[in-house]
């Protein structure tokens, strides 16, 4: 039973990791993979938590959303690649640029 | 007929029909054009029903799937919320009949399925009453307000739009991950079940901390505003008046309503930081805004400092009664239709002379005068002079700071109107000099004109009917069926 | 512990054994081909010997079926990626390490 | 059984550290191709934790979605990105956008941030039911048995309904945007196709048979549909186009199919039953796998049309 905590202490884990490459790398592509390790960290806590409940069966609902969370966070993932690449297409590099095209 | 217009659903319809008609565009673009306009109109009738109906019977509840509140989820309308809802009718009104001419045929066709599924988005987030169904919408809006943004495909559109989408992208998460914490200290994701059960232990702050940030990063509160010039200036001018006026409102309505049922009971301290950003965001913003040399970005960074006011209302609501919420929402709904004017505006001035640099506005006044007057009555109601809607919300808020000594708060107002003042008239100004290089000038429709200015006068008459409006925001909860009929 | 679980145990163990030697390949061999080699011959016959080892303790006939399916999917799978792999790595012109 | 607990610790620990190891390598390996390769592996470990906590839907999706489909949106993305730079394969080492001092910064306030969000969690209560006590009670009146499938697709059957809407609006946004650039089609071999073309019908049994099981045990619309998705980026990579007469009305019908048939079910609950998507009892179950199996289908086509993600009319006025 009390593997949940540990598991949801991993998820903690993966959400700073995440957090802290999202932040540091200037490649989009990085940080499109950073946003999915966060994801899945979020996820790690909703689904590890609901492993309390005492019967063999885990509480369902965080199941559920888990489920959309997952199909949401593909969505964004494509949507970012697509924008990545329309960027890289115009201006040459995959990565947000600071100056303004005065 | 009476009966039948009276019981039905219409919060659901304001979900539904939107919803119908963004499938139904994608199914059939030729007719995208007609059928987007008719859906926002029967979106703004469905309103009013659903405004009519809560006047008679108070707040409006609906469980979804009959399952009722702590397993299904419910919708929820109160004063607050209608407000919100009318507000998007109207804006989104404004900018349908806006974008029928603006946009290239084959912008068009993409243009009007994503709007009316981010215009069901927008009604689906007022209207519910459930923590994690609202993470789904905010999802929902910020892709749509992503792909929008992104839509003409130029260098400075897609880099705003991408930085949007990360930051976006973090906010989401920020404020799941609150979502989850809440969810597995209280045992439901229902926010009137939450409102009983939460007790101010470490996961609830941990919770409230996540969530104020995630909302924050995604309203674009000062030090995590990085991202919204550049998006909102560089989209097409229809979609950053609805970036401005409708999406940033969203996720300060959730801000807001967490805080009011849940978090505000307990949370002193973070309300006064709040109160600090907002003031360090009135201030930055107007300074910044002060010395742009493009109208779309001036307009953006006074979006940044409008949302500091709103951000004011959490130090005075935590002090006194709940009656400062109603002055918060009533502000963000000024300020929509004000900023939209504004965009909309903007929009003109680009079509017409193929730029928006404030210093080579040539003779604009006598060229294109509706769309200056509509930018100059949006002036006034976002400075906050009398008769605008934005200086009855001003108004209060500022007597409010009075009356609990928050000297400061005041002072930073006046300074923000004062620096309002100072951007609008510096674009004002150019606007009726003459500028060195002459351009060839291309015409701008009249209905495009027309839909600017008639929001900005919405901002106006907002000022006219605020003892209706603000009676409205008082039907609350605690207040009970009917207390709203003026 | 019925005789059928010993007779589980065993296989499951064996098949254990493959997967190891064929990590160990994995690690220890110079180049893309031979590593290949080693994981997909290895493997599947791991693979194999602990699908065995579960059909003994499986109680339907339906579930003996389902796992004899994700047997035979992983190997069809595996052949054909190895396959891939290493026409893309000729392709790209990487050396046999001798 | 004192083994058998300490065994599973065992397991749990190296997992843990397994996924922690894999993610941080993903994130800061030097050669992008290679953390694409490190990112769907610690998909697949991510799939056998949702194992570990009792979770077989999840695992079904993760696998799916999570390591599958977004590796190969990933990894067609690399491609592109190298079709249009043409430059070496070795892309510049991480470069770290911020100076140094703000770089301590960080790690400090993401040390605070994750010893902060610990603690939260390890303060909470050991057991608590949560909704499942209440999920249980109203499962028989839901017209399934598998209480995941009943959450998803009747109590909070609103969340899916907005959670199809999603994907429809993100296929939108990727064919507004033009779609992917154009993909140089590398000459697929005789093995490429026999294994698509014997592998396909299998992947369509079994997504049929995931829809069908999902009433009971761990499947679904979602799971199905992922599985169709998979089908289809199979025989796209295999070279297969679809004929331009079938990417004009049927594809958008399916592409469609999912969100309209649960908006026209809303519609049909609200009149007759008064409430949105409220199933009259007695025929739930059925409704449910109408629904589904139209999600399903709208799943597999959206997941296929995003790895595809050129729109079928953006060809013609090009």
């Amino acid at each position: 039973m009390s593997n949940a905590f540990l598991y949801a202490l991993v998820g903690v884990g993966l959400f700073s990791l995440g957090f802290y490459a999202l932040i540091r790398h200037v490649h989009l592509l990085r940080k499109i993979l950073a946003i999915n390790v966060m994801g899945s960290g979020v996820f790690l806590v909703l689904v590890a938590l609901a492993k309390r409940t005492g019967s063999a069966l885990p509480d369902p609902v965080p199941h559920a959303m888990v489920i959309t969370g997952i199909v949401v966070a593909v969505s964004a993932t494509a949507l970012a690649l697509i924008l990545m690449l329309k960027l890289f297409a115009e201006t040459g590099q995959a990565a947000l640029s600071d100056r303004r095209k005065e | 007929m009476e009966a039948m217009l009276a019981d039905t659903a219409w919060a659901v319809m304001l979900i539904i029909l939107p919803l119908a008609g963004g499938i139904t565009c994608f199914l059939w673009p030729t007719l995208s054009k007609t059928l987007g306009l008719i859906t926002v109109a029967g979106v703004a009738l469905s309103v009013a029903g659903l405004g009519r109906q809560m006047m008679e019977n108070g707040v409006y509840r609906h469980a979804v799937g009959g399952w009722g509140a702590p397993l299904g989820i419910d919708l929820f309308a109160d004063g607050l919320s209608l407000l919100m809802l009318i507000m998007t009718a109207l804006v989104g009104l404004g900018i349908s009949f806006y974008s029928r001419n603006y946009f290239k045929p084959q912008e068009a066709i993409w243009f009007w399925p994503i709007w009316l599924f981010l215009l069901a988005a927008l009604n689906a987030l007022f209207l519910s009453a459930d923590i994690f169904n609202l993470y789904v919408t905010l999802e929902l809006v910020g892709l749509a307000a992503v792909a929008l943004t992104a839509l003409t495909g130029h260098r400075d559109a897609l880099n705003g739009a991408m930085r949007y989408l990360l930051a976006m992208l973090l906010g989401s998460l920020a404020y799941l991950l609150g979502v989850a914490l809440l969810y597995h200290d209280s045992g439901s994701v229902d926010i009137v079940t939450l409102a009983e059960q939460v007790k101010p232990n470490a996961t609830v702050w941990a919770a409230l901390a996540l969530m104020s940030a995630g909302l924050a990063l995604k309203t674009a509160l000062f030090p995590l505003s990085f991202w919204l010039p550049p998006a909102h200036a560089s989209a097409p001018a229809p979609v950053s008046a609805l970036l401005s006026a409708l999406v940033v409102k969203a996720s300060f309505y959730i801000l807001l309503r967490l805080w009011l049922e849940i978090f505000g009971f307990f949370a002193e301290g973070a309300a006064t930081l709040l109160g600090l950003l907002g003031m360090a965001a009135i201030l930055w913003g107007s300074l910044q805004a002060l010395c742009q040399t493009q109208v779309k970005l001036l307009v953006a960074y006074s979006t940044v400092a409008q949302i500091g006011y709103l951000f004011l209302a959490f130090p005075l609501a935590s002090g006194s009664d709940s009656m400062i919420w109603g002055v918060a929402v009533y502000l963000a709904f000024s300020h929509a239709l004000a900023k939209s004017a504004m965009f909309l505006a903007a929009g003109n001035l680009v079509r017409f002379g193929g730029h928006d640099r404030i210093a080579d506005l040539d003779r604009v006044v006598q060229r294109l005068p509706l769309t200056v007057s509509a930018f100059a009555l949006a002036g006034v109601s976002i400075m906050g002079l009398p008769p605008s809607g934005g200086f009855v919300g001003k108004w209060l808020l500022l007597e409010a700071a009075m009356v609990q000594g928050r000297w400061d708060l005041a002072a930073v107002m006046m300074i923000g109107s004062l620096l309002a003042a100072g951007y609008v008239f510096k674009v004002l100004g150019y606007a009726f000099t003459e500028a060195e290089v002459s351009h060839n000038a291309k015409t701008v429709p009249a209905s495009m004109e027309w839909a600017a200015l008639l929001l900005a006068i919405g901002a106006i008459l907002l000022g006219f009917m605020a003892p209706e409006i603000l009676s409205l925001t008082r039907m609350t909860v605690s207040s009970g069926a009917g207390g709203a009929a003026p | 512990m019925i005789p059928s679980d010993y007779v589980a145990v065993v296989l499951l163990i064996l098949g254990g054994i493959f997967f190891f030697s064929g990590t160990v390949g994995l690690l220890r061999f110079p180049d893309v081909y031979t590593r290949l080699h080693a994981l997909t011959k290895a493997d599947n016959v791991g693979l194999g010997l602990i699908v065995l080892g579960l059909v003994v303790q499986a109680e339907s006939w339906f579930v003996v079926g389902k796992l004899l399916l994700i047997w035979l999917l992983v190997l069809f799978a595996g052949a054909s990626a190895s396959h891939l792999i290493a026409k893309r790595a000729l392709h790209r012109g990487i050396r046999m390490w001798k | 059984m004192e083994v058998i607990t300490w065994l599973e610790w065992a397991f749990d620990a190296v997992l843990s550290v397994g996924l922690l190891w894999l993610a941080w390598r993903a994130l800061a390996s030097p050669d992008l191709f290679k953390a694409i390769v490190l990112f769907v592996s610690f998909g697949l470990l991510m799939a056998l934790a949702w194992v570990r906590l009792d979770a077989p839907d999840i695992a079904l999706a993760e696998a799916a979605i999570g390591a599958g489909l977004t590796g190969a949106l990933l990894l067609a993305a690399l491609a592109r990105l190298r079709a249009i730079a043409f430059k070496d394969t070795s892309v510049p080492p991480p470069q770290f956008s911020k100076p140094q001092f703000l770089h301590w910064l960080l790690i400090f306030f993401l040390l605070w941030l994750g010893a902060g969000l610990g603690y939260a969690i390890w303060v909470l209560p050991p057991y608590s039911t949560g909704l499942s006590v209440a999920v249980a009670a109203h499962l028989d009146a839901s017209g399934v048995s598998n209480p995941v499938t009943a959450v998803l697709l009747n109590f909070r059957a609103y969340d899916t309904m907005l959670e199809m809407i999603v994907l429809l609006m993100a296929l939108l946004g990727i064919w507004s945007l033009g779609g992917f650039p154009p993909h140089t089609d590398m000459p697929t071999g005789s093995v490429l196709d026999t294994f698509s073309r014997l592998l396909v019908p299998v992947f369509i049994l079994v997504a049929a048979y995931l829809l069908w099981i999902g009433a009971d045990a761990p499947g679904g619309a979602f799971q199905a549909g992922s599985v169709l998705g998979a089908a289809g980026v199979l025989l796209l990579l295999s070279g297969w186009r679809p004929r331009v007469s079938l990417t004009q009305w049927p594809l958008k019908l399916a592409l469609a199919a999912g969100s309209s048939a649960f908006v026209i079910m809303g519609l049909l609950t609200i009149l007759y039953e008064g409430q949105l998507l409220a199933y009259p009892a007695a025929q739930a179950g059925m409704l449910i796998l109408f629904l589904e199996s139209l999600a399903t289908i709208s799943i597999g086509a959206t997941l296929a049309a995003l790895f595809l993600g050129r729109s079928s009319d953006h060809e013609e006025n090009q």
